[in-house]
């Protein structure tokens, strides 16, 4: 366990969690020379190398309450586990037929059946305290200091970040403009050591909020509104998946949760707020710019986007095309590095691996230097433009839609011509 | 067959079932009973507990290599990343029609299977209390899980996962039938089984043999009883949720209409009142199995039986009171959280003390090691595993980060497979010589034994690992940017886990070998009391005559047929067993004394008719309602030809007729 | 040798096989195909059971019969099912003229009254003994014709009944009627119980004066059709008429004050003296002024009226096409709460309804507001 | 239900087997049956309760209801328990007369409830309130109607048990049989009483 310190980087870094590592490491070698069993196995799985939804490497104060609740019950399963199996052993060893005379006929004994009812009563009587206590913390949510809301839909999160009373996001007064409600997808922004309140429900079916670093999972259902904690001292990405069964394309519906410096996320709420900048003319991205608003503003939203022939603003509608009754907006989509419900990268893997891999210090500035040019994943953008339901599967074909009065779950053909794909990357280039 | 008048022997009863040409006693009309004993006939028409016992095993065992198939598929579209031997819609209606067939076609028929063939002998009686319901139990459970698996041709499985939450059921996000024919098809297997409760606690309750009190009870019987009681009420429960999703889907009822301010979670609650009994449903009757063997195979009796007797009832009780633990992160209050996390502490209790009791039944015995006993305490360890598992999620927090992953499948596959299924093989291998009088082959038996452990931990047990790396359930494909590297690294483990699958089949594979081998010609005939066995089922022929005893045994022990065979000579304090009686002289002697004139009730085709018109109705739901109705009159028609039908065929349908009987005065 | 009974299904399940093989190739449909393809196995399970259950042979009963002399053999019993026959096919007739429901009655009677008929004479055969034919007859019957009878009568009456119900003038008027009748057959059979003298051909009468009686009143009513029964309008119904004022209207009687499920509101909105406040789960403290609520997405609204005069809640949606103009409750009294579901469609910057004033929570009467935004 | 393997064969006389408890095996089952009932209309009725405040703009309960009626055709039930009693005694009595006729009377209560239950259901129609209209509606219908087809089956049973003991056509011991459509009958008369206090009395 000792190479865990070593490893991993996010943790020897907060210095509040290092202590409990310490005393986590030297339980563990004492746990490791208890031998096999499931809650070794399980242990050790806390030490993979980067696995990215690895429920054993909290990095926030929630996750890790979670942590320090069930090391020490896994520590326990596993070790009555090792002595039933050893008692078991000896047993079948000890007491196989040898010949010997056909035992007494005893009905069993009082005081022994007793004592093995007592002793895993005491047990889970000591498991169940500060379990009760532990979901009673994690629950608690008058101490929240910043509310996002939180919406799932068939396959993808759309974020919006409430404009509170006191005009500002989270604390954080946009410096340029007056603050209005930001709407992101995919990845959701939040500034570091600050207690975030997930406020989520879902447009469709029931789907399931989840990044195992930062907290357990939660339900976001449909009618109902219900809360999930975040809260990260350590800026990085954060990986989760949907974890309730949600479809056809369940797999492919991820989110990532972004964690920033204060300073940081001060930029990015600024970004996020900044007015459209129309594309250069005659530029590609212009041309862009008016494929965009014939074939994709009737679902997908981008904010202060005026439709340069009549200089109405371009609201879309997708409540009347998409059964969901929602699409991503996309007014910056280059900030965040994935697209398509998470799934795929905006970001080559070198660059994404770049970002991924880079240390506290330095994520924020290469996180909200977003997608350029050079670093931009064609290939899975370009397929996507291409044909999205061949990609991801969705139920966007017209035919078989009568269910759904006609309108798609998910992103449909479009027939887009390569001329067209090649104008919406060099418009969509500029979204950040 | 009505009467065997004593003395009887085989030769005779075979002789009524040959029909010769009506006589003028004959019956008369399309209403003549069916009378045979042999011949296919008898099987469609018996209400015979055995026959009925031996078809239930039979379609179970095809609804497991149906449903295992499921599963391989799985395994090899999870193999690798990005897989692509099943797309997204067919995965999820594999998964979903897995689970389906597992527990509802496979476990539960297969725990009848056993609970209808051995509980009438356990306790002594000549079959169960009601023989025909007992019938169209099986029929309608057959049915029921064919009508289920049409749906593979009619437009693809169900695809919302076994416990189909609301609002993915509806018809907007599940627009095929799949849904409909899993309803549907639940409703009929639930009739099947809870028709099957009442007969089973009736019979337990009312048809055990003289002396035998409810704490002389075999331990399986016991186990049988928790479980119909269970069933009797948890089905209902799910009857309800499953109509209003029929009404939801097929009538436009608003139960889950969100726009309509409907509470999914309604759905997720009614689901699992049903669904967590249904867990203890599914594992009793083999902890119910695993209790007969270890006492045999340890020649000392079940250490502490009343302890768990009781426990098995605790288990049904507070096995009601725990079903939220399935919804911690479906966002209850957390109140109820915690309140379900503790009562989810609280049943480990009872699933200890059988563990703990299973080894000290071991513990000082003359333990022998055949293959039911391997199976027997492979079951011990494989859901000592499994529950420790459990434990670690009844803690609700770290439940928020398991439920919905892998490790959950490792969890409950060690609980359902290393609990039930193993257990139902050792079952299987115990009591095999006493159903078809022949002994599977213990060579074969140990490398299909070994095969099968091998197998099912390198299939469930890296799905520990799987799941605590944070891969969810139900995902078509997994990718390699969540997979991680290192020794922990998910590829690797579902790698692991998809051959062994293929190990597990191989075990499964080879049982099949293995009765094939066993009963080829020349394979010698069992004897008559292979295991040196306790308890009343062995006191009677292998296999068991049509009427069960000869005579009823008196029954003063709770191992009666142990102690009919061994006596304590010690004294003062000091035990020593002597064999007394071989097992021949135990049963010459009860066949010396036999009752002088037994009647049993005569087969009928109404149960199986009445059994059939189900389907019918529900592809009436689904297609067209006119069909609806005609499948109404055809059952209506049945239950009353049932209500008006004598217990027991005149003696004119009996060619040639045999002598008089006081079941004729009673045709009223 | 086949019987009659067999005979009948072979015929049946045959005809029906090549009915589905027909169906099938011509016409197709799964509804169709399926259900005739369940109603051929249907019939070749029955007529299976019916040829495998050997000795389907009634003749074989009473082999002295054959032996027996002409005058042996026993007269066939009088049979109402030529008539039953012979009224059915004039049904079907009237029907192709008249109405169709008419021909599919006069179809059910028909083979209703052939399939007795049939019966009839098969059971005839089956002995000289005239009682023995009649079990041989009951045997086989009973078992449809008893629940089928059942279910008809149990559907006259009810079906009668209830029009008898809705064609009384009142709502009073049916209650008494009701209780009425109710009391008539208590008693009637009180008194029946008690006159032991009452013979069994007394009692059938009087039970099919009973019986005319009911299916009189029930024709009677049926032709007069039902007494006007007005719709109960909804506050839906008066916000599209735009009337969601301060004054009571007809949906306010008996509105429900108390809602289930508070759990799953996405805000709580509270008329108090002070003013009109909402709160939104996970927060406390009570905001005003504004509120941001997501679109396209059914957003459950309660509101609690804490002051001392009733209320009316009313959600301002902007004009935009795909949903109404406004949404109101009932009038709520002191305490009383009500939920709405509101789905926004379009965003607050949408032209269109900032337009229209944008969105907005305001109450009846007051010029309390809360400004809704959608993003 | 009426069928009973034979246990030992000392007795043959049917229905009153020997048992271990010595209740007979039909009465033990029904119990279980009706045991089993209990949960479907638990579950039944506390849907209901969950959905009865659920009508957003639509018609609520208390805007449709009739209690009158309603209550004038509980007491109909009610009675029809009476009558069923009433049968059951006059079973007792080897009476067939009265057995036919109480059976009957019951029979025919028990059609004047369903036609009542038929009558409210077209007028909260006519009042515009469908089966689809709201969660109140579904869940409102799918209890009452649940209870509706019960009373339905069992008059059915009634009428055919009365053709049965006139045709003598009773399987096994007609005294019996009574009792057992006797404790069905009662069963969803007690049913009906705890629907009607919940869903009609107490205001939602």
């Amino acid at each position: 366990m000792s190479h865990l310190k070593v490893h991993d980087r996010t943790m020897s870094t907060s210095n509040d969690s290092t202590p409990i590592l310490e005393n986590m490491s030297s339980r563990g070698r004492k746990l490791a020379t208890a031998g096999a069993g499931l809650s070794a196995a399980a242990l050790l799985a806390g030490c993979a190398t980067d696995a990215p939804q690895d429920t054993w490497k909290p990095a926030g104060a929630n996750a890790q309450k979670i942590q320090d609740l069930q090391w020490p019950v896994f520590l326990t399963a596993g070790v009555v586990g090792v002595i039933v199996m050893a008692f078991i052993a000896v047993t079948v060893v000890k007491y196989r037929d040898k010949g010997q005379p056909i035992p007494e006929q005893a009905h069993g004994k009082a005081w022994l059946e007793y004592l093995f009812i007592a002793i895993p009563a005491v047990i889970l009587a000591a498991i169940a305290i500060p379990t009760v206590g532990v979901v009673m913390a994690l629950n608690a949510t008058d101490d929240t200091e910043c509310v996002i809301n939180v919406t799932g839909q068939q396959w993808w999160w759309e974020y919006d970040y409430e404009v509170g009373a006191d005009g500002t996001i989270c604390g954080y007064a946009p410096s340029a403009v007056e603050a209005s409600p930001i709407i992101t997808s995919g990845q959701l922004v939040i500034p570091a050591n600050t207690k975030v309140l997930l406020r989520g429900t879902s447009r469709d079916v029931i789907h399931s909020y989840w990044i195992p670093r930062l907290n357990g999972k939660r339900d976001m259902v449909p009618g109902r509104v219900h809360f999930l904690r975040l809260e990260s001292d350590t800026p990085g990405i954060y990986a989760g998946q949907c974890t309730e069964f949600c479809g056809l394309s369940h797999a492919n519906m991820r989110m990532e949760t972004v964690v920033l410096e204060s300073a940081d996320f001060q930029k990015w709420l600024d970004n996020e707020l900044e007015p459209y900048q129309a594309p250069q003319e005659g530029s590609l991205a212009a041309e862009g710019e008016t494929t965009f608003i014939a074939q994709c503003s009737r679902c997908h939203q981008v904010n202060g986007l005026l439709d340069p022939n009549n200089g109405n603003i371009v609201v879309s509608y997708p409540d009347q095309f998409v059964y969901s009754g929602a699409a991503p907006n996309l007014t910056n989509l280059m900030v965040r590095n994935t697209f398509a419900g998470a799934t795929w990268d905006l970001l080559t893997p070198e660059c994404r691996a770049d970002v991924w891999e880079s240390s506290p210090e330095e994520f924020g500035d290469k996180y909200l230097a977003g997608v350029s040019q050079d670093c931009l994943n064609e290939i899975d953008l370009r397929e996507w433009l291409r044909n999205a339901p061949a990609k991801k599967p969705m139920y966007a074909d017209p035919a078989t839609l009568e269910q759904t009065d006609g309108k798609v779950r998910g992103m449909p053909y479009l027939g887009l011509s390569e001329d067209q794909i090649d104008q919406l990357i060099a418009y969509l280039l500029e979204r950040k | 067959m009505a009467i065997i008048e004593r003395p009887s022997d085989e030769v005779e009863v075979v002789d009524q079932s040959t029909p010769s040409e009506a006589t003028p006693e004959s019956s008369y009309g399309v209403f003549r009973r069916p009378v045979e004993t042999t011949g296919w006939k008898s099987w469609l028409f018996t209400i015979d507990h055995k026959k009925l016992g031996i078809m239930y095993g039979v379609v179970a065992m095809f609804f497991f290599v149906v449903g295992g198939i499921e599963a391989m598929l799985i395994r090899l579209q999870l193999a690798g990343p990005n897989g692509t031997v099943l797309s997204a819609d067919k995965y999820n209606q594999m998964f979903t029609m897995h689970a389906t067939t597992m527990v509802f076609l496979f476990v539960m028929p297969m725990a009848a299977a056993f609970a209808n063939y051995f509980v009438p002998l356990q306790i002594g009686a000549r079959d169960v209390a009601f023989p025909r319901i007992n019938a169209f139990g099986f029929w309608a459970f057959l049915f029921g899980g064919l009508f289920l698996n049409t749906s593979w041709f009619l437009g693809g499985g169900a695809d919302g996962g076994w416990f189909m939450y609301a609002p993915n059921s509806s018809v907007a996000f599940s627009p095929s039938n799949g849904v409909d024919f899993w309803g549907l098809g639940l409703q009929i297997t639930g009739i099947a089984s809870l028709t099957g409760a009442i007969n089973l606690i009736v019979t337990v309750i009312n048809m055990r043999a003289p002396g035998m009190s409810l704490m002389k009870l075999p331990i399986f019987t016991w186990m049988v009883m928790v479980v119909q009681f269970l069933l009797l009420f948890a089905m209902p429960v799910i009857t309800v949720a499953l109509f209003m999703l029929m009404f939801q889907r097929s009538f436009d009822a608003t139960f889950f209409t969100v726009e309509a301010g409907a509470d999914p979670l309604l759905w997720q609650h009614l689901f699992w009142i049903f669904g967590h009994p249904e867990v203890y449903i599914l594992v009793l009757p083999s902890f119910g199995i695993v209790s007969e063997i270890l006492p045999v195979f340890s020649k000392k009796p079940l250490f502490g039986y009343p302890l768990i007797v009781f426990s098995g009832a605790a288990i049904g009780f507070v096995g009601w009171g725990v079903w939220a633990h399935h919804m911690f992160a479906s966002g209850l209050g957390p109140i109820s959280v915690a309140a379900f996390s503790v009562a989810t502490m609280a049943i480990a209790i009872p699933t200890g003390v059988k563990i703990v009791n299973w080894t000290l039944t071991m513990w000082g015995g003359k333990i022998k090691f055949t293959v039911p006993m391997l199976y027997a305490v492979g079951v011990i360890i494989q859901f000592t595993i499994g529950g420790l598992s459990g434990v670690t999620h009844s803690v609700a927090p770290s439940d928020t980060q398991q439920t919905d992953t892998y490790y959950i499948v490792a969890h409950f596959h060690y609980v359902i497979f290393g609990g039930a299924v193993l257990g139902l093989f050792a079952g299987m291998y115990y009591w095999w010589p006493k159903m078809f009088g022949k002994m599977l082959n213990e060579r074969l038996g140990r490398v299909n034994f070994w095969l099968t452990i091998i197998g099912m931990n390198l299939t469930f047990g890296p799905m520990h690992i799987i799941g605590l790396q944070g891969q969810p359930r139900r995902m078509y494909q997994w990718t390699e940017n969540r997979a991680g590297e290192g020794f922990f690294n998910i590829g690797f483990w579902n790698l692991v886990a998809s051959i062994g699958t293929f190990v597990l089949a191989l075990g499964v594979l080879l049982f099949f070998v293995n009765i094939y081998v066993s009963h080829r010609k020349g394979t010698e005939k069992a004897p008559l009391d292979p295991w040196d066995a306790r308890s009343l089922e062995w006191i009677t022929t292998n296999p068991p005559k049509e009427h069960n005893f000869d005579r009823v045994p008196q029954v003063g022990h709770l191992d009666e047929f142990f102690h009919r065979k061994y006596e304590d000579r010690g004294a003062d304090g000091h035990h020593e067993f002597h064999q007394v009686a071989t097992a021949e002289e135990v049963l010459a002697e009860e066949e010396k004394n036999a009752d002088g004139h037994i009647h049993l009730p005569s087969p009928s085709y109404w149960p199986i008719l009445l059994a059939f018109s189900l389907p019918i109705m529900a592809y009436g739901v689904i297609y067209n309602l006119f069909l609806l109705l005609g499948g109404a009159v055809l059952a209506l028609v049945s239950f009353y030809g049932w209500g008006l039908e004598p217990h027991t065929a005149p003696e004119e349908d009996y060619d040639p007729p045999t002598g008089t009987s006081m079941e004729v005065a009673s045709h009223g | 040798m086949f019987t009659t009974g067999s005979k009948l299904l072979f015929g049946a399940s045959g005809a029906s096989l090549i009915g589905t093989l027909l169906y099938g190739v011509l016409i197709g449909g799964i509804m169709g195909t399926v259900g005739l393809v369940s109603l051929t196995t249907g019939l070749i399970f029955l007529a299976g059971i019916n040829a495998f259950i050997r000795d389907a042979n009634v003749a074989a009963d009473d082999v002295t019969r054959f032996s027996g002399s002409a005058a042996a053999t026993p007269r066939p019993a009088s049979s109402v099912w030529p008539i039953g026959v012979a009224v059915g096919g004039v049904l079907i007739a009237l029907g192709v003229v008249i109405h169709a429901a008419l021909t599919m009655i006069g179809l059910v009677v028909v083979l209703a009254a052939s399939a007795e008929w049939l019966l009839q004479g098969w059971a005839e055969g089956a002995s000289s003994d005239a009682a023995h034919n009649r079990e041989v007859r009951g045997r086989l019957a009973y078992t449809a014709e008893m629940p089928v009878a059942a279910a008809i009568g149990l559907g006259l009456i009810v079906f009668m009944f209830s029009r008898v119900m809705l064609g009384a003038p009142t709502k009073s008027s049916t209650i008494v009627a009701f209780s009425i009748v109710a009391t008539i057959v208590l008693f009637g059979g009180a008194v029946i119980s008690r006159a032991r003298s009452l013979s069994a051909s007394k009692m059938f009468g009087l039970f099919s004066i009973v019986s005319v009686v009911l299916l009189a009143g029930g024709a009677v009513a049926g032709l007069n059709g039902e007494r006007e029964i007005k719709e109960h309008h909804t506050t839906a119904y008066y916000a599209e008429l735009d009337k969601c004022g301060e004054e009571e209207i007809s949906a306010d009687e008996h509105a429900s004050q108390t809602v289930a499920g508070k759990a799953n509101s996405s805000a709580e909105v509270t008329l108090s003296e002070n003013g009109l406040s909402y709160i939104r789960p996970g927060l406390k403290t009570p905001k005003s002024g504004m509120i941001q609520l997501p679109r396209s997405n059914p957003n459950n609204i309660l509101f609690r009226n804490e002051t001392a005069e009733p209320r009316r809640f009313i959600a301002e949606l902007a004009d935009v096409e795909g949903s109404p103009a406004r949404l109101c409750t009932a009038l709520i009294e002191e305490g009383g709460v009500q939920l709405l579901t509101i789905n926004y469609t379009a965003p607050s910057f949408d032209p269109a309804v900032e337009e229209s004033g944008g969105y907005a929570f305001v109450v009846a009467g007051l010029d309390e507001r809360i400004e809704v935004v959608v993003p | 239900m009426a069928d009973t393997a034979v246990h030992a064969d000392d007795h043959v006389d049917h229905g009153a087997h020997h048992t271990s408890t010595g209740l007979s095996n039909n009465k033990l089952a029904m119990w279980m049956f009706l045991g089993s009932e209990c949960l479907l209309f638990g579950g039944l009725i506390s849907t209901y309760m969950l959905y009865r405040g659920r009508h957003s703009a639509n018609l609520g309960p208390d805007q449709v209801w009739d209690i009158p009626f309603t209550s004038a055709s509980s007491f109909v039930l009610l009675m029809s328990s009476l009558t069923m009693v009433l049968a059951v005694s006059s079973a007792n009595r080897d009476d067939d007369r009265n057995t036919k006729l109480w059976l009957s009377v019951t029979a025919l209560l028990g059609a004047l409830f369903v036609a009542g239950q038929v009558y409210e259901f077209t007028t909260f129609y006519r009042e515009g309130l469908g089966f689809t209209t709201s969660l109140f509606s579904s869940s409102f219908f799918t209890l009452t109607g649940f209870h509706g087809v019960h009373v339905s089956v069992g008059i059915i049973m009634l009428m055919s048990l009365v053709g049965m003991i006139s045709k003598n056509k009773v399987v096994g011991d007609k005294k019996e049989v009574v009792e057992l459509f006797g404790l069905y009958w009662h069963f969803v008369d007690v049913v009906w009483i705890l629907i009607f206090t919940l869903v009609y009395l107490i205001p939602a």
